[in-house]
């Protein structure tokens, strides 16, 4: 078995889609003969036709609202945004319609529509290239938001999203587009949406992250294990709606949270699980829950991304003073 | 400099204001009393709805309520015009169009009384619900339209939308992509000639609405909106064009919204009496009657027992909207998703405790 | 001097405004003659002229993007949102550039505007009339956001987002709109932005709240007061950044803390607070943080709204659980 | 039907692709040769810093970086026109109209480095930086130009959008309120065939893009975009109009993007190169160098020296970007807010902290 980059899994999980369900079609800017800026749909309207993946004119709203046309109808739309930067036109569909389309019509149409968007920063790239939206989403009812965070999860993640009856957004973190490849079996296996995934066992302290903070998370556990602190930590995938189960079981072991991510601060999704496990687990914890996050600032351009986004080095404080407290 | 590219905008009306036909040829429906009697039945029952219905609000019986007053002849001949099997995309006002697309009237009650239960409507089953947020429709009816291109399907997605609508990016967006795509797809603007208290001449420097249809570089056609043969006719012929892969249609039904906006509304506050008095002078019932009368189609005594069917009829609505009660707490999670989440299943389980417990 | 109710306190602040800063514009969808659906405007055009107050096209991006060009060349644009259920479209242009420009630009240019819009449910409206979205402004780096809860606040919190030189979302319950008439002095004082107000001093629990639910969290207070247990009551006011010096202080003080907001609750700024004080003054904690809100679904038609929106009922029952903990 | 509107699109054009006068009045700026040569020398200079910033981006002292190769007529063209109490609204590559109003080109090069300060940038204190989400400058171009007209100041907006930027609602907006408001503004449109991948055909079912201003009850004009002399003759008559009270324009400049999209693309991938090859051949730099030298206002020689002179000229330019450094950490917050709330003044003093920890 080959291994592949995340965003080669994500290729395989759409032409996996496109072949096996015929109600599913591609579309975003790009995504055709382009293969999308990232390739990410690379070789998929070549080997599917330009009627299953399809270039869009240029324009997020149409993009998301005639995904929920398409989906109401019964295709399944995976529709992409070429970066969550400008996924902001799309916001008003989202939250006027793909999540209200089932309750408003007692469930006789629902959106089957997945609205995938490369996000996060550390590429060098351009303004608005690098933005971590996902709270925006998170906060709205009728939509799950999910961030995979390597490419198996990617994978299973994608094919459960595009398989799930209502509509996801499905942000990918550029920065692990291309790192860290894996073996990944093509085989249609689709992950479970709703559930966290356990990345690595410990009794010190749990530590909950999602998308490309993961890497910084998995690398302060392994440097904080060579002197013998054991972390839990937990990808969250999909960040919205959160499986608290399995936090609150960890941290109910451990007695210490620990939440990183790269979105700003103020109202991210790292004060939903904070002020959840403070009022459901309040009596497990033995120190202060802390939140090592994006600050409360636009993405900077790049010169300075990297003293915005937090460092191995910053997770590792975060954890410190956790354990200190 | 050279001339590129030239464009016009031509105007269809077969019935005047006095019910005079304007054209020596009919349209093929038009030919056919039965039909046109069909028609001027609908209008006449959407007009008792209407008046009922704001009865129904001042009397706090409904909440706020869109008067449809004046726009029978656009949304009943949209309505005509369309298949069972096309999908329509409406604004918020066009019970004419869902009426005879089997909408029930309590449904659109429902609707207006705070009750989604009006949405899972006896309609076409693919139609949309009502789409508050101005020109968020178009784009569904867009994706629609695509839905049915792919699949080699003959249909055709239909939406409307206001004068003041066309403001909105999402209107040309939607233009555009039909174009692009060659969709099957028939906009309406059901131009009223007030967005709330905003007039045309306000909202933009057209001449015409119909002219907007050139951005998108598509047909763009203005019809009299209070013409119901006009108005079936237009719309007769961009639904066949865009049936048989002919593409996308824009048409301007220029008519008048002689109420309110809506019973929240007081239109007195910004627009001049002169002008509605004007307007009722115009209106789409006068000119059909009319018509069929002078044509011996119809008689007062026929038009007497037709308003006495109308209002029995909207008794047996206003019952069947006023039996439907509170729709149960639960209602409000279980069609939030699919599979509800952990999460909804505890926030459910609390708001019926608590619904219990107020009773 | 005469009672005022929120919505005459709000034209008394525009009229004020309008009258000692030539800057200042009014625009939006029917602000001008009709003086606004709920005729916060009221008279204003009559008044100011056509060219102080204007009706714009039906274009909330259109508002908001012109908005922050008048705004960056010298005026001070006062725009309303017919309802914050229309906000979305204007979202792209507040999140990249209403809270961008003057850190995109270094300082050189800046965004003195304010976006108001009636907010939240209660009043009986039509689908997406009775939205609570405060809490996708509140991540939204850059910009203030802004909720009345008084006659006397509308008046003076309106009156300093005007003046000041950065954006700022106002959001005006419209359920109080018309309630609690108070005496409110026209003299042009502006009250603080980023501070909250105590509006009720107690030691046995901190209840924190913001736009109409100020109204419940009073009444729950009121009552219990009758059982003997002294509530603080705090009115966030700016919604973000959150005034936490306060909120700490009082928490301190009492132990106990029930946040109080219409909006769902998942990701909503009642998130971001609870997180902050559990990290914060996690010993001071003598229960858990209780949130009372909306749920996780977009507000229902009226006829359920007020099964949605939190009761007194609720609100002491919150109050009950974080002191009975 | 009877017509009850029709329209017309006009194109420009002096100097063909061969350098040959096209019509035989020029405009008046058109008669003063140091005016075409300082706009020649401009457009020689946009294309040395073209080049290297291509250069700078490969060798990995650049990020990304949009080229505006085939683009210089267009640009040099708009900016030339303007006066500089006008205000400009780009979108992300017109150097050459930024540069012409005092930008300079390390402050360009700043931006595509990753650093803010470019923006903070010397050109008028008033222009707009650029606007990376596409169409949505239109809207701050239309609300300075009612800012002005409300103040009764002569001043124009000016704002640039691309082909594809054309199927965002925020295009038509603008132009919907700029006719609304009869506002001072002038809205171009980069026409360079594509918009990315995608060409223009499958972005528009439209003809022309000028077309699309009749959408918004405006004028609209083509205009040959390489052809320096009609850009900047057609911006005049735009910007004059403007100035007047006589409303709102919008251009489109026919031009090619003969480079990538971006140094992030490969063009390869999607686009012919025998199209490309062609549009080489009708480039903005060639005819008007011919036109030039064939009316003996330039030959050879002034040519080679210019070309030397721009090599040097950027040689210091991007010695002045390369010594420009990082920025202070706290600059990311300082320029958050007027007045820095508790909470991002402790989160300034975390990040400097971490910043100097790490070096
Ligand atoms: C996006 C959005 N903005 C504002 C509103 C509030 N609103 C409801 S109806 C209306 C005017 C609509 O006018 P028009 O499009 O002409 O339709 P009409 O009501 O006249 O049929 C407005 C502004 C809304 N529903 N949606
Ligand atoms: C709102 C938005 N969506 C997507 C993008 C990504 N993007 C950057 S440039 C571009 C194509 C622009 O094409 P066009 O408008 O023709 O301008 P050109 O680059 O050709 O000058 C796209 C899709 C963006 N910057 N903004
Ligand atoms: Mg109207
Ligand atoms: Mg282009």
């Amino acid at each position: 078995m080959a291994k592949v980059a995340m965003v080669e899994a994500i290729t395989q999980a759409l032409a996996y889609e496109l072949e096996h369900d015929p109600a599913v079609v591609v579309l975003g800017e790009d995504v055709g003969v382009n293969g999308g800026v990232f390739r990410a749909t690379s070789g998929l309207q070549q080997r599917f036709g330009k009627q299953r993946v399809m270039d869009t004119p240029l324009a997020e709203a149409l993009i998301a609202g005639m995904s929920i046309g398409m989906a109401a109808m019964g295709m399944k739309p995976v529709a992409e945004i070429q970066f969550s930067g400008f996924i902001y036109p799309a916001v008003d569909q989202m939250i006027n319609h793909a999540g209200r389309l089932r309750t408003r019509t007692r469930g006789r149409l629902h959106v089957p529509m997945v609205l995938r968007a490369p996000s996060g920063g550390g590429i060098h790239a351009p303004e608005h290239h690098s933005e971590s939206n996902e709270a925006l989403f998170a906060h709205m009812p009728g939509i799950r938001t999910v961030m995979p965070s390597s490419p198996a999860r990617a994978y299973g993640l994608l094919l459960a999203a595009i398989r799930d009856p209502d509509p996801v957004v499905f942000l990918e973190p550029t920065r692990l587009y291309r790192m860290n490849k894996q073996e990944v079996e093509d085989n249609g296996e689709a992950l479970p949406l709703d559930t966290c995934f356990v990345l690595r066992e410990g009794g010190d302290v749990t530590l909950v992250s999602w998308g490309a903070m993961i890497h910084e998370t998995l690398q302060a556990a392994a440097k904080l294990a060579e002197q013998g602190v054991k972390c839990e930590v937990i990808d969250l995938a999909t960040v919205s709606p959160i499986d608290f189960e399995t936090i609150l079981e960890s941290v109910e072991k451990t007695g210490r949270l620990v939440i990183i991510h790269e979105a700003p601060k103020n109202c991210g999704v790292g004060a939903e699980i904070a002020a959840t496990v403070a009022e459901k687990a309040i009596y497990s914890l033995k120190a202060p829950i802390e939140r090592v996050t994006g600050y409360d600032i636009p993405m900077p351009l790049f010169k300075l991304e990297h003293d915005y986004m937090p460092s191995v080095e910053r997770v590792m404080q975060g954890i410190r003073k956790a354990l200190e407290a | 400099m050279k001339t590129v590219a030239s464009f016009e905008i031509k105007y269809q009306q077969h019935l005047d204001p006095e019910g005079h036909l304007t054209q020596k040829k009919l349209p093929k429906f038009a030919e056919n009393r039965d039909e046109l009697l069909k028609m001027y039945r609908m209008m006449s029952f959407v007009r008792v709805f209407d008046t009922k219905s704001i009865a129904l609000q001042r009397t706090g019986q409904l909440g706020t309520y869109a008067s449809c007053l004046g726009h029978e002849a656009t949304h009943v001949g949209i309505g005509a015009a369309m298949q069972p099997e096309d999908a329509f995309f409406p604004m918020y006002r066009e019970y004419g169009a869902q009426f005879w697309r089997g909408v029930k009237p309590h449904e659109v009650l429902l609707f207006w009384g705070g009750d989604e239960r009006g949405n899972n409507f006896s309609g076409p089953q693919h139609d949309f619900a009502w789409a508050v947020p101005i020109a968020t429709q178009f784009h569904h009816a867009a994706g629609a339209a695509l839905a049915f291109k792919l699949r080699g399907e003959k249909r055709v997605a239909v939406s409307v939308i206001g004068d003041g609508g066309t403001s909105q990016g999402d209107f040309y967006e939607s233009l555009n992509a039909a174009g692009a795509y060659q969709l099957p797809v028939v906009f309406v603007i059901s131009n009223n000639q007030w967005a709330i208290s905003v007039p045309l001449s306000a909202q933009t420097a057209c001449a015409t609405l119909a002219q907007k249809a050139i951005a998108g570089g598509i047909e763009g056609i203005q019809v009299d909106g209070n013409d119901i043969i006009a108005v079936r006719d237009i719309m007769e012929y961009a639904l066949d064009k865009a049936r048989t892969g002919k593409g996308p249609t824009l048409v301007e039904a220029l008519t008048y919204r002689i109420s309110d906006h809506t019973t929240a509304d007081d239109a007195t506050r910004y627009r001049d009496k002169h002008e509605v008095d004007d307007a009722k002078k115009k209106e789409p019932l006068i000119r059909i009657r009319k018509y069929l009368m002078d044509s011996g189609a119809w008689d007062q005594q026929q038009e007497d027992k037709l308003l006495a069917e109308c209002a029995a009829q909207m008794d047996t609505e206003v019952q069947l909207y006023k039996d439907a009660g509170k729709p149960p707490v639960e209602s409000m999670f279980d069609h939030m998703f699919a599979n509800l989440p952990e999460s909804l299943v505890a926030q459910r389980d609390a708001a019926v405790a608590e619904g219990q417990h107020h009773g």
